[in-house]
C-alpha cells in the first residue's frame, strides 16, 4: 500500500474530536474558573485593602494555589481531560505545569530536579510573554515619539 | 452536557439576583447641601447606576457604580465625572471614584455612621488605595 | 527475512507482574501478581520498574525450578533513559545480559535474539522480555503524570506491567518456536504522538504478510494472529490495509490486538493500552497459558514498536516504526 | 457587582473557547495555545484594549493566561512613558507578573509536598 492511500484511510478511520463538545466543555469550565477567581478577587476587595484595579494579583496567586492543591491530590489532570483549554487556559493551567514538573521531577532533588525543570512546560508561556511585552512596549515608545499615538 | 444543565440555572438565578438587589440609587451621608444638586448631575449621566456620595467639611467623595453594560469605558468615565464635579463645585475637593472598594467602603461608612477624624482617616485611606497602580 | 528454527525452541515457563490499575485488565487473572504501590514500595517510579523486572524474572525462575546461576542469557529491554531499568535489574539478577531496545516490540525482539542463541546451541536457558511503568515512561515520552493534558480519543495508555519467558530447549509439552519475522523500520508519514496506533499498523501489516508470504501460508492456518499495542484504531487501519489488499474481512477473524482488548472498554484508557509491557504482560501470560490448554495450536505474535523519542518528535520528524513477529505451534 | 460575575464567566469562557478551536482545529501543542494567547495578550494591552476588558469583564480578563501578557506589557508601557526608552528595558526587570511568581512559590512547596501518582481513580 502506498502513503498516500494509507493517509486517506487514516483519515477514514480516525475520529475527528468533538469539535462542539469539545469547545463547549472547555467554554462551561474555563468560564466556572474565571467566576470562582471573580468571587476570590470580591473576597479580596471586600475584607482586605485591594480596589477593583489592584485585587487582580492576589486572584492569581490564590487560584494558582488551589492549582497546587488540585494538582497535588491528581484532581487537576481529571479536570484536563474533561475541560482541554477550558482548564488549560487560566492560570490555574500555568500553575499546574509549573507545579507538575515540579513534582514530577522532585526524585532528582531540589537543585537539578525542581530546579531544573520547573519551567519544562510552562517556560515558553513565560519567554513569549515577556519578549513579545518588550517589543510591544518598544514599538508604542516609537510610535509616540514620532506622534502618531500618545501614552 | 450535565455541566450545560448545572450551570444555566445557577447563571439565571446570578441574573435573577441582580435585578433584586436594587435599592436606593443614592445615597448621601455627612452634610446634606446640595444634596439634590448632586442628584440631578448624576442622573443627567445615564451610565451612572448607583452611587454613595459622602460630604464632610468642604470635601466630597464621590463614589459610584457604572452600568454593567458601560463598564469598559469605567477609566474615561470616571474621569468624565470627575472633571463635570470639579467644574460644578470649583470650590470643593471633590473625589470621584468607580472602583467597587471605594464604593463598597462608603456605604459601609454610611452604614456605621462614622463621623469627624475618624472618617478623614479612613476617607484619606480611601483616596491613596483608589490611586494605587497594579 | 524470516527466520525458520530447525530446533524449535520452547517457551518453558513465564512470569508476568502488572501494577494497580492493571487489575482491571480483562487479562488480569492471567497474571502472576498484580501490585497496589505502582512504585514497588520504592522511592521512584524508576526503581520500582527495576523491581517489577526482577519480580517477573523471579516468576518465571520459581516456575521453571531454576535459579539465576542456571540462566545463559537475560536479554531485554524497556523504553525509560538508555533502558536504565532493565540494566539495573540486570545488575541484580547477575546475568550476562544483552539490552535490546525496539521500543514495543522489545518482548518479540528479544524472544527472537534469545532463540537464535538457543538454536545456536550458545544457551540453554534464557531469559527474555520487556516491560513498562506508566509513571515512568509518561514522563519522559509526553507530559509530567499531574499535567492536566486532554489526551485525544486516539491515545494509548501506558500500561505497567513487566513479562519474561524463559527460552530454552525444545520440549514437546511447551509452546515452541518455528519461525519468526524481523521487521523493518517503516514510516508512512504519521507524526502524531497521540496517535500511534496508526504509525504502527504499517509496520504490523509489513511483518505478518512477510511472514505469511515466505512461510507460504494464509490467515486462516492460524489460529490467532496477536498484535501487540496497536490499539482499537491500530487494529481497524491494519484490518483496513488487509481489506485493501483483497483480503476478505470475515477471513481476518484470527486477527487481534493486546493493546486493543487490554483494558477492555474503559473509555479513561481512549484507544487501548501500549507499552512494550502491554504485549510482554499478554504473550507471556495469556497466550503461552491458552496454548498449553489446547485452545490454540498455531499462533503468531506480532509486537509492534514506535521508534520515536520526544526529540525526534519536537524536531518535527515523522513516526518510524517497527513489528517483529514469531510464529508459536503447540503439539 | 452581580453582573461582572456573568461576564466573568462569558468573557473567560470564551476565551477558553478560543484556545480548545486552536488545539482541536489549529492541531496546536497546548504549549503553542498557550504562547499565541500570551502573545494576543500583550498585544491588546500595546492597543489598550486590555484594561477595558478587565474592567468589564473582571477575573473574565485577570484569570486567563493571557492577562500575563497583558501585566507585562502594561509594567513596560508605564515605565517607558516614565522613563524613556530605558524604561522599556528597565520596565522588564521592575515588572513582574505575580502568577509567575506565585507558580514558582507553589510549585517548590508542591514538590516537597506531593509524589506524582498515575492512578486513574
Amino acid at each position: 500500500m502506498e502513503k498516500e492511500q494509507y493517509q486517506q484511510l487514516e483519515q477514514n478511520v480516525t475520529p475527528k474530536p468533538p469539535y462542539f463538545k469539545n469547545v463547549a466543555k472547555a467554554f462551561l469550565v474555563g468560564g466556572l474558573i474565571c467566576t470562582i477567581g471573580q468571587a476570590v478577587s470580591l473576597f479580596y476587595i471586600i475584607f482586605f485593602d485591594f480596589t477593583e484595579a489592584t485585587a487582580g494579583n492576589p486572584t492569581v496567586s490564590t487560584m494558582i494555589f488551589f492549582a497546587m492543591i488540585l494538582t497535588g491530590f491528581g484532581l487537576y489532570k481529571k479536570i484536563g481531560q474533561i475541560a482541554g483549554a477550558g482548564s488549560a487556559v487560566p492560570v490555574t493551567g500555568f500553575g499546574n505545569a509549573v507545579i507538575s514538573a515540579a513534582i514530577e521531577h522532585r526524585s532528582e532533588g531540589l537543585v537539578l530536579g525542581v530546579g531544573g525543570n520547573l519551567f519544562k512546560l510552562a517556560g515558553s508561556v513565560v519567554l513569549f510573554g515577556v519578549v513579545s511585552a518588550f517589543f510591544i512596549a518598544l514599538i508604542k515608545f516609537i510610535l509616540v515619539s514620532i506622534g502618531v499615538v500618545s501614552w | 452536557m450535565k455541566l450545560l444543565g448545572i450551570m444555566l440555572p445557577l447563571l439565571v438565578s446570578l441574573t435573577l439576583l441582580s435585578g433584586c438587589g436594587e435599592k436606593e440609587k443614592f445615597i448621601v451621608y455627612g452634610s446634606p447641601e446640595n444634596e439634590k444638586e448632586v442628584e440631578t448631575i448624576l442622573k443627567e449621566e445615564d451610565y451612572v447606576d448607583k452611587t454613595t456620595v459622602i460630604q464632610y467639611d468642604n470635601s466630597m467623595l464621590v463614589a459610584t457604580q457604572i452600568k454593567p453594560w458601560h463598564k469598559w469605558k469605567k477609566t474615561k468615565l470616571e474621569k468624565k465625572l470627575q472633571k463635570k464635579f470639579d467644574e460644578k463645585y470649583p470650590n470643593k475637593e471633590v473625589f470621584v471614584s468607580a472602583d467597587y472598594k471605594i464604593f463598597y467602603e462608603a456605604n459601609k461608612i454610611k452604614r456605621e455612621q462614622v463621623e469627624d477624624n475618624k472618617l478623614k482617616d479612613k476617607i484619606k485611606k480611601l483616596k491613596k488605595l483608589a490611586k494605587e497602580e497594579t | 527475512m524470516v527466520i525458520v528454527f530447525q530446533s524449535k525452541p520452547s517457551l518453558i515457563a513465564a512470569g508476568v507482574v502488572a501494577g494497580p490499575l492493571e487489575k482491571r485488565s480483562i487479562f488480569s487473572q492471567h497474571f502472576d501478581a498484580t501490585y497496589d504501590d505502582e512504585r514497588w514500595q520504592m522511592n521512584t517510579n524508576e526503581q520500582g520498574h527495576r523491581k517489577m523486572v526482577e519480580e517477573a524474572c523471579e516468576f518465571a525462575m520459581k516456575k521453571a525450578g531454576v535459579k539465576n546461576t542456571d540462566i545463559d542469557y537475560f536479554m531485554g529491554g524497556d523504553l525509560v533513559n538508555q533502558m536504565t531499568p532493565t540494566n539495573f535489574a540486570a545488575r541484580d539478577l547477575d546475568i550476562p545480559f544483552i539490552g535490546l531496545f525496539s521500543a514495543c516490540a522489545t518482548s518479540i525482539s528479544s524472544v527472537i535474539v534469545a532463540s537464535l542463541l538457543t538454536e545456536a546451541g550458545a544457551s540453554n536457558l534464557s531469559l527474555a522480555g520487556a516491560s513498562s511503568q506508566h509513571n515512568a515512561v509518561e514522563r519522559q515520552f509526553r507530559y509530567p503524570i499531574n499535567y492536566g493534558s486532554q489526551k485525544p480519543q486516539t491515545a494509548q495508555w501506558t500500561v505497567t506491567a513487566a513479562g519474561y519467558a524463559l527460552i530454552g530447549k525444545h520440549h514437546e509439552e511447551y509452546p515452541s518456536i518455528e519461525a519468526a519475522t524481523v521487521g523493518k523500520s517503516v514510516d508512512y508519514g504519521m507524526d502524531d504522538p497521540f496517535h500511534m496506533g496508526a504509525a504502527m499498523a504499517p509496520a504490523a501489516f509489513q511483518t505478518i504478510q512477510s511472514h505469511l508470504e515466505q512461510r507460504n501460508q494464509k490467515i486462516y492456518h492460524y489460529d490467532l494472529i496477536l498484535t501487540g499495542d496497536l490499539g482499537q484504531l491500530g487494529l481497524k487501519l491494519l484490518k483496513g490495509m488487509f481489506v485493501e489488499s483483497g483480503i476478505k474481512s470475515e477471513e481476518l477473524q484470527p486477527l487481534r490486538d493486546a493493546g486493543a482488548e487490554f483494558y477492555g472498554q474503559d473509555e479513561t484508557f481512549q484507544s487501548g493500552a501500549s507499552g512494550a509491557g502491554c504485549s510482554a504482560a499478554v504473550f507471556f501470560s495469556y497466550v503461552i497459558q491458552q496454548m498449553r490448554a489446547g485452545t490454540y495450536k498455531r499462533v503468531l505474535l506480532v509486537a509492534t514498536g514506535a521508534l520515536l523519542s520526544p526529540l525526534t518528535f519536537q524536531q518535527g520528524e515523522t513516526i518510524p516504526c517497527t513489528a517483529h513477529a514469531i510464529e508459536i505451534t503447540m503439539k | 457587582m452581580v453582573m461582572t460575575f456573568v461576564f466573568a464567566f462569558f468573557v473567560g469562557g470564551i476565551i477558553c473557547a478560543i484556545g480548545q478551536l486552536m488545539m482541536d482545529v489549529g492541531k496546536l501543542t497546548p504549549g503553542h495555545t498557550l504562547s499565541t494567547l500570551v502573545v494576543a495578550g500583550a498585544i491588546l494591552s500595546g492597543m489598550g484594549l486590555y484594561e477595558p476588558l478587565i474592567n468589564f469583564a473582571g477575573a473574565g480578563a485577570t484569570v486567563p493566561i493571557t492577562s500575563f501578557g497583558n501585566s507585562l506589557t502594561h509594567g513596560a508601557i508605564v515605565e517607558a512613558e516614565r522613563h524613556g526608552l530605558v524604561g522599556v528595558l528597565t520596565g522588564m526587570f521592575e515588572v513582574t507578573s505575580s502568577g509567575i511568581s506565585a507558580a514558582i512559590v507553589f510549585g517548590f512547596i508542591g514538590a516537597l509536598l506531593f509524589k506524582p501518582k498515575g492512578n486513574v481513580d
